[in-house]
């Protein structure tokens, strides 16, 4: 073939331009592509740019939130498009990420992938082909979670008849789907088995097989009003149990550690002299190593309020059931993520659409990480 | 960046907007309540005034603003920028038959309606009049009412482009 | 399947929204799709935002650029691919664009279409999926061009060896690839041929026979210096000349009406006390329908500053060859375009990425096109 | 957005600066061309200094910069700026083995080298670090030396991320 000879000439030319018969100058090496270490310094951290404007071409900034260095402070990117959905291993220096591609960019076959990234090279390692069902949705955490130490992936589908994905993400091959009707998302629970939302109010249980069939599933009794001050579906999880904020602001917790989800007493967000906050954002809980939990709260809540930027953090003591910190923000955010350290750092979306960073145990602000050249970044995560 | 001007509006700056229309959102979650019920895999029982006369509803504003009535629980592009209009899709895309749905009132004669909001799909985001407001939206895991999600669903692509506000009946006044 | 199911249900449901048995109110009907019309009024314009920072989500917006209501001047938008490269038929109502995509967006199996658009639908109505090998490159007119009464497209490739493919047009069927080894571009000559620039500083044409294959071939004598004040390939073409400026500002026509190119003699865009001025910028000049010839200038000219952008826009009669106007920019521009009546409206994208409007034979200011969402609007076309 | 920054680079706002570079700059043309012969299917035959004994030039300046002496013909992305350096890939990311070539004075020694602008390839554009610099660049028709033409070939994707500037040797000076 006429390009394979000129290709090979061009790659010979290449050589011989590095060579050091080229010049008495030292010729600096070609081909050199960076690596990451591991683990990842605690304080890097993953910004997720769905790109609003440019869903195709949605990107996951990996970010140094100590450099004050613009130019230095992005570590790598990697690619996840339509609106990606994110997690990573703890056991394994590996991310996942849920992406759509159709076969003509906006048009054409639908494929939806779950890619494996490796956290060493940033590239893709590996991939599974899921059904062409995975919601497509704005971000949230409970799209896709690993349970069973880490062996099993689990998709939430949305066409719109709901069902969950099961991909064995150690073989890399997809073993399952399981129906969750009238319910929504993935909750990860103890072992083999995850939980869901349901639209009546109450919260499903499935348990799986070894090949990641259904093998039992559970109900719980109406614990919340679908329509009236609902449950947040955008819990966070601490030692198992997810603690879902409500409109209005009180907290319901579920225990996920056993066979079945165990719904426990719930209790207020709002102290004396609270009236009118309410959470809301996009992302608006996170925990810290302590197992201390985040809420971004904002004032003078009104019906539809509950995705408005937060002015302020609250931070809880959930044995306790009593906020321990109240972080002020110097600006409004839209979005929240945590470090996994124990010396943690809260990232927040300001309503600029820029990064800021909080020192989480004093609240303190630390700096701002912006042109970065991403466009709408929705979700912030630490490295595991 | 009309998405960042919608984030802005709603920061400190314009908290004296925000209180006046905290007033007449107040009360109305009762009233979304009422009228909307039901999941993704159920038929809605949608209680609709019967006793009105009207054919179709007056209407006053800038239908290329978010603050327009229609768009209470809109969170996208507005078609209207896109080559479309407030109820029809741009050329070259397909409208999606699976809509979420608002209840959205009427300043012009206080009356509430029911908006379907059919998203146009086929081409990447239109990036024009992008709007997000949230009166009546719910959590995913209560689709109908949930614009968090993209409807561009039953077309032949799921890429999404633009929403359209499209009025469909009158609510049942509680 | 429960999907479907699920769906008709929905779809139905939709159709009982939407009837008058839905309340008293007159539903609006559902489903309504705007089209264009035909023809495109004189003075809407087609703006390429290749979007080179969200390349695979590159955009051509079609604006009324008459109007000063940024809302509805967008009459329709559609999708090019990985800096795509168009043109039009003026004998149909159709316009192509050349994409590229991967079957995992930014990764993968590589497929080069070239899409047709409808011009009163916007939607794509035909493809021809080609050699994967188009020239990938800032956008030129001359990567794609008809030829042969536009019954045959011509498509440039370069892997880095370089060819041209060629589609019947009309048949929606690939054809032939065409080596041009040494040369570039594809310059469209009468009948059934083209051209091409080449390194050594000739022009190669191509006659081709009725099967899209090569007939014959020639080669004018060398005519330029690919280094030394080099011809900028961004070309004008006039009743079949091509007039191609040079880096410090001669003109060298090259008449493509015969069987082979003829190349005329060159002159000089400078007069007394233009020492200094060179024209520069993307798309750096434009012809109206008197056949005067515009070109993209800047003053203080330097080594590598052809791409630098346009302080005035100057134009000549090309027949005389002599100015005969020199339009003073409001703001400095990197490319620029025209429509195709007779009191057309010239266009161009300036320094700020907005479109700024002129009225081409007075040279007046008409108004700024902004706030679209386009990200990179390199190129400019107004409808034929 | 940097893309913007550097256009504005070039109004008349900077004029100054401007007429200083090209102060520097005239005459370059002279040293390019003797520098830079053929084109995409031959291979160049490049004069080379061969008597200095320098293991590596000394250079100074911020490498993140578009005004860094490397980058006198580059026109993307600056790897240093996405996860590489001036002369490295990002993780993730496939060298190309075909590049553009340009040749850049040195200021700390006065002395031009032979840049081979190698692209980072496989991922979409970095997006940070936009400088576009056209020393000695020349039409696509002579592409050795044209930055106008993405170089992401021979690579397993060519989707173009960002750019490295790797000194190849030392150019002849005339």
């Amino acid at each position: 073939m006429q390009r394979h000879n000129i290709m090979k000439q061009l790659i010979l030319l290449t050589v011989i331009f590095s060579s050091s018969a080229f010049g008495q100058v030292q010729p600096e090496p070609t081909g050199v592509i960076q690596t990451l270490p591991a683990p990842w310094p605690a304080h890097w951290i993953i910004a997720h740019d769905v790109a609003f404007f440019h869903m195709s071409d949605g990107k996951f900034y990996v970010l140094d939130a100590e450099s004050d260095d613009a130019a230095t402070r992005v570590k790598g990117i990697f690619n996840g498009a339509f609106i990606a959905q994110f997690t990573q291993a703890t056991t394994r220096p590996e991310m996942y990420i849920l992406e759509t591609f159709r076969s003509r960019g906006s048009r054409g076959e639908r494929t939806d992938v779950l890619t494996i990234y490796g956290k060493d090279n940033l590239a893709p390692i590996g991939e599974v082909v899921i059904p062409p069902k995975r919601a497509s949705a704005m971000p949230t955490n409970y799209h896709l979670q690993l349970v069973d130490d880490e062996k099993l992936a689990l998709i939430y589908n949305f066409t719109p008849a709901t069902s969950v994905s099961v991909v064995d993400i150690v073989n890399r091959e997809f073993l399952a789907e399981i129906p969750i009707p009238g319910c929504s998302l993935v909750y990860p629970m103890a072992g083999r088995a995850f939980a869901s939302l349901c639209t009546d109010g109450s919260m499903m249980s499935v348990q799986l097989d070894e090949n990641g069939e259904q093998a039992s599933t559970a109900r719980t009794g109406v614990f919340f009003d679908a329509n009236n001050d609902p449950i947040m579906e955008k819990a966070v999880m601490i030692d198992g149990v997810a603690y879902f904020p409500t409109f209005l602001g009180r907290v319901v917790p579920v225990d996920l550690n056993g066979s079945e989800p165990e719904v426990g007493r719930e209790w207020s967000l709002l102290g004396d002299g609270d009236e009118g906050w309410r959470p809301g954002g996009i992302q608006v809980t996170e925990r810290d190593s302590d197992g201390r939990m985040y809420v971004l709260m904002h004032p003078d809540g009104y019906e539809g309020s509950h995705k408005d930027p937060g002015t302020e953090v609250w931070v809880f003591d959930v044995e306790n059931k009593r906020r321990v910190d109240r972080i002020e923000l110097q600006l409004p955010a839209i979005s929240m993520g945590m470090t996994n350290d124990d010396d943690p750092l809260l990232l927040v979306t300001n309503v600029n659409l820029e990064l800021d960073i909080y020192t989480a145990k004093s609240g303190e602000y630390q700096r701002t990480l912006n042109n970065f050249a991403a466009e709408t970044v929705l979700m912030l995560y630490g490295a595991e | 960046m009309k998405w960042l001007d919608g984030w802005l509006d709603k920061t400190a700056e314009n908290t004296a907007r925000s209180i006046s229309q905290k007033t007449s959102r107040r009360g109305f979650l009762g009233k979304v309540a009422g009228v909307v019920v039901g999941g993704a895999v159920t038929v809605p029982l949608l209680p609709v005034a019967r006793s009105q006369e009207n054919p179709a509803p007056r209407e006053e504003g800038d239908p290329a603003s978010c603050e327009y009535w229609r768009y209470c629980a809109i969170d996208g592009f507005l078609c209207g920028c896109c080559g479309g209009s407030m109820n029809s899709c741009p050329p070259g895309t397909e409208m999606s038959p699976i809509t979420w749905i608002g209840t959205c009132e009427n300043p012009v004669d206080g009356k509430s309606y029911i908006i379907s909001y059919n998203d146009c799909c086929g081409k990447s985001s239109c990036g024009n009049c992008l709007c997000q407001r949230n009166e009546g939206d719910r959590p995913v895991y209560n689709p109908r009412v949930s614009n968090d999600l993209n409807w561009c669903l039953g077309t032949s692509s799921n890429t999404y482009h633009c929403s359209t506000a499209i009025v469909i009946g009158a609510a049942l006044d509680e």
